[in-house]
């Protein structure tokens, strides 16, 4: 398996795969499929200070090879993850990111230094870019400035590395992402979800309760390509790559880009088996391509001096 | 360990306006116990349409290791299933969710079923497993006209069955709640599925027992995503419809 | 067919579909399939001052639900235009909207003025949002107070109205909306393909030329829905909707969101009689909803006092 | 006025590793004229995938009322192509573009046809076409191994045919240029089609006329989009493959 192992900061990881925030719950659920110590990592749903009741529902609506989601960040609570779900994880030996959501930087910051000292807590995320709350959240991932200070504030109390998602709702995402280079993060994470909506035709009002949310699934993997291919070459800080991967060729092709590590989110409720499916996949298609570990094609898109993959 | 199954097509026909019902065997068969629970479907191999498919389990066979679904043709999703073949795989994640509870009712009780369109298949193995058990049975199925009822002869079989259709063409004009209420039927418990109006209709009037199975737009089908939830009635809490329904005791969460 | 009439700044319009720009070329193509009076208006292809080469192939890739294109903005040029494309339309009784690239403000103008003296175009349709153009195009889109200018400089200058086409890659299109209403933009044209990429797994390069390309089809539909249902309600100007429309219940999406228009591109490829078709079964529907005209529908999706449509 | 048509599936069948030949009859064979001329084949009713695929016609028969392709699964246009079953239809715009010209020969002259991997289709029609006018052609397949050889017995029959593989494991090794240096092939004119380095090799080594198919990827297929555009050598313009091509006069256009 040492083709597969990937080391980002924080992250000792067995292979490059991970289930994306929001998509996994705290993991319970898909232990019911298999042995959780298969992955790469897991990303936890995003934990806030309180405990958040999210919005109304519907909160899910199909789109054309994707869905839109409005859960509202809703989560049980960072007493309540601390208690029960963290410690819940430590039977697998899997490292953990929890992903952070929080309407102030002292909101971050309290979540960051206090989910940090879980010892199976290897990592934190900031979701500075969920489209589906109305305060806070979006304007850290929208302004350079916000999300720097952010960045430096968190690294001060966070006893793990931070990697900061991105939002792909904003004009230029490379300012975003020197800005969080330049507050100390060791990562980032991207993309969170494409603002959409839909509207049924028959009472003409929005499917979702919420009205707008976040689009996800294989119609967004192009935006994640281009946006990882154009990041990853202008940050010296390793990328998680996410958005849209169905199956190894989309992890590959999000690797190609620039990303280091490859989370699934949209396609665990398609297929729960997505990740270890897509792990065995990558393996087999490393051996084909005779490709020695998985780092090296890390970025190779843009790289000078770029040889055909062969197959012999 | 859950499983996620390639099941076969056995049987699938038209058996009324957009209704079809389709038989799929496979071993996962073998763990569908209760009634009430769903299976989630993936309609298609590549990502239109993105999301499974959940449908009721309306009986199942454990001789032929097979089990029946009845669905209505709504969009892509239940059009691309009525389009599979004799011998065609489906792809099955189930069986799902907490059904109805059949125990802690004392013997030979007698029960009250009311569905309203597709949410008369469900209560079809209900009836069976109960009257199985000795309870006797007596079904309300709502549709909205003649052309949309199916079933009637299958619940004759197991007890007295009423129709109402919304436009008169079919047995009783009007709601389920009509129906209920111009025979005065009642029980020892009720179940109910069908849409929401009709269930909250439901829990308003009768003052016995009850269990209401609830829809709601799915994400996951497996309780991780939170797409699904219900706000507990007189309580700060939430339900999954998913994991922790789709039945719920009557009172239990808001409709 | 007094139902489907559309009534336009400069458009009079015998139902509310059209091509959009860059997927009908000059018209000529799809003349061969249908008599192109039937369409509500023509959108051509971007129009430069000087003959365009655009860019190396491959110029199109496909993706789930969508395609990428970088062609570049070829085109014939001003000249060429004024001399052979717009005369040979005159034939059909069908008003033409002339889309504009240009690389300074004072190219714009220049089409502008010029193309407007045709008898047949009502309109401009001025592309600031072209993201496969390295110059010009995209700053444009991008910066509300260059917008705002170029829209200004333009209404000077041309003779007939002037609808800018937004580009769906910034963080807050509403400002970019409102910078150009208040320039005395006559209508707004939205969306514009999404920034996106492929790669090719065997060679690891992108499968563009351009490496990056431009986002179409049902992939971006719900982020259409999205920003037109949000501008809508911040401008007073109507809008030309676009992006990911297949059919009739996609057009009626973009309409309920806030479109008074609805312009095919991608779909075109995909079925020839694509316009001819959403603009018979757009009828129908209306006389199936027992709607007496198709602008009643424009923006219902966020009206008060909202009634379901009926069929009865 | 062009047209769009269903067509039906007549027959579908796998000629060689991953090769299928299928045949569709409607009424839009009766357009078909000019061999190298093909079709745009949209293969689901969704969009996935979205863009129509760009086929060659291999063969027609006015008196069926068919025409025959014979493509190659390459990714999952193709593969959805390769599903269908006789009787199930397929939406053809077509057929489009120019084919090979085949006038202005004089009289029995004698034409060497070269085509490479899914570049061969086009040249059986051209090969039938031509000796029906009385001219005699010479063929020569490249493939890159014997399980991907197909037609080989076809082209025979209208002709001197020889196959190169490049692992040699059928016919002679190597590329089509090496057959035509090694037999020393000539004639009045050539034709070709297959991947760009074969056609470059061929332009550059050939001395008679000639005529190249090309391919590029395409998203109308009628003219109107501008993806699929090649320069014209020694001047400023462009040429669309699909409307002004797919054939061209050796040395038109940059390869
Ligand atoms: C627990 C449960 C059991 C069900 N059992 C049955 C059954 O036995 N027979 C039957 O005909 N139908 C049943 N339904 C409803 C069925 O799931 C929907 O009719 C179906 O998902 C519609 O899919 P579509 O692609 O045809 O429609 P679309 O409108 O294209 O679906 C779009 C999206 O909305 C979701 N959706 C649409 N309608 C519903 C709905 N009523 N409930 C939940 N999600 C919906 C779809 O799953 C999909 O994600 C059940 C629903 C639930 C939640
Ligand atoms: C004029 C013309 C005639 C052709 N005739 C034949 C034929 O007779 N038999 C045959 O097997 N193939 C032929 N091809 C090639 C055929 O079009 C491609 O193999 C096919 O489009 C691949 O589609 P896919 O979905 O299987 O592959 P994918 O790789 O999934 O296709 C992705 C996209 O790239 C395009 N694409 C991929 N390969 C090619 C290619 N070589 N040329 C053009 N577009 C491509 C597809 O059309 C699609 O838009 C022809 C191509 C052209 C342009
Ligand atoms: C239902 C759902 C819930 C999500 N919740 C979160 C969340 O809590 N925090 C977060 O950072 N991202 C969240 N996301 C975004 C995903 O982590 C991921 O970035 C996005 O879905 C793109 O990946 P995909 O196309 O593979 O789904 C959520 C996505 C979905 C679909
Ligand atoms: C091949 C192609 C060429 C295009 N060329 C132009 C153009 O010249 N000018 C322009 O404003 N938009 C151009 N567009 C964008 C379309 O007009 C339209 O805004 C976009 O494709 C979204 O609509 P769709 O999803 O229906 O294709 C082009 C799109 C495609 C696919
Ligand atoms: S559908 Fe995901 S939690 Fe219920
Ligand atoms: S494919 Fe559109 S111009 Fe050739």
């Amino acid at each position: 398996m040492t083709k597969m192992n990937v080391s980002l900061p924080g992250l000792e990881m067995k292979n490059p795969v991970m289930p994306a925030s929001g998509c996994f719950g705290f993991g319970k659920e898909y232990s019911e499929f298999y042995d959780l110590s298969t992955l790469g990592a897991i990303c936890v749903k995003a934990v806030s200070p309180m405990m958040k009741r999210g919005n109304p529902t519907p909160r899910v609506a199909e789109t054309p090879g994707g869905m839109l989601n409005a859960i509202g960040l809703q989560n049980p609570g960072l007493e309540h993850v601390l208690a029960n779900e963290l410690p819940w994880l430590e039977r697998f030996d899997v490292p953990v990111i929890v992903n952070i959501a929080g309407n102030t930087i002292e909101e971050y910051m309290h979540v960051a230094r206090e989910v940090s000292k879980a010892p199976n807590v290897k990592a934190v995320e900031l979701n500075i870019s969920c489209p589906n709350v109305k305060e806070g959240g979006i304007a850290f991932g929208t302004d350079p400035n916000i999300a720097k200070e952010l960045t430096e504030r968190v690294k001060d109390v966070s006893g793990v590395p931070v990697y900061v998602k991105l939002s792909p709702n904003v004009t230029d995402i490379v300012s975003v992402a020197r800005a969080v280079e330049d507050g100390g993060a060791d990562g980032l994470s991207m993309i969170n979800t494409l603002l959409g909506m839909r509207l049924d035709l028959q009472t003409g009002k929005p499917v979702l309760a919420n009205e707008t949310g976040g689009l996800s699934g294989s119609a967004i993997k192009p935006v994640a390509v281009r946006m990882i291919y154009t990041v990853s070459q202008e940050v010296g800080i390793p990328i998680i790559g996410m958005g849209g991967v169905t199956n190894a060729d989309d992890a590959l092709e999000l690797i190609l880009a620039g990303a280091s590590a490859v989370a699934i989110g949209t396609q665990n409720f398609v297929d729960p088996f997505a990740c270890p499916s897509i792990i065995k996949d990558l393996e087999l298609k490393l051996e084909h391509y005779h490709v020695e570990t998985i780092s090296e094609l890390s970025g190779r898109s843009w790289r000078p001096s770029l040889q055909p993959l062969t197959t012999r | 360990m859950k499983k996620v199954e390639k099941m076969t097509v056995v049987s699938h026909r038209s058996i009324a306006k957009n209704i079809y019902e389709c038989s799929l065997s496979g071993e996962l068969v073998e763990l569908m116990a209760r009634p009430g629970q769903f299976v989630h479907l993936r309609v298609s191999d590549n990502t239109i349409p993105t999301l499974r498919r959940p449908i009721s389990i309306c009986s199942v066979d454990h001789q032929k290791n097979a089990f029946t679904m009845v669905y209505r043709v709504e969009g892509i999703g239940t059009h691309a299933l009525s389009q599979k073949r004799t011998g065609d795989q489906v792809d099955v994640l189930g069986p799902l969710g907490h059904g109805f509870p059949i125990s802690g009712l004392k013997e030979k009780s007698h029960c009250l079923l009311t569905g309203g369109g597709i949410g008369v298949p469900p209560l079809y193995e209900l009836a069976k497993q109960l009257t199985k058990q000795g309870h006797s049975v007596a079904t309300v199925l709502g549709f909205r006209s003649k052309e949309d009822v199916f079933y009637e002869a299958e619940f004759s079989e197991l007890g007295a069955t009423y129709v109402a259709t919304e436009d008169g063409t079919l047995g009783e004009r009007g709601f389920v709640t009509d129906v209920i209420a111009t025979n005065r039927l009642s029980g020892d418990r009720y179940y109910a599925c069908g849409p929401r109006p009709m269930l909250r209709a439901i829990e308003n009037n009768m003052t016995i027992p009850g269990f209401l199975s609830l829809e709601e737009r799915m994400g996951c089908g497996v309780g991780a995503c939170l797409a699904c939830v219900c706000d507990v009635k007189n309580e700060e809490g939430y339900r999954k419809v998913c994991s922790d329904g789709p039945v719920f005791k009557a009172g239990e969460v808001v409709i």
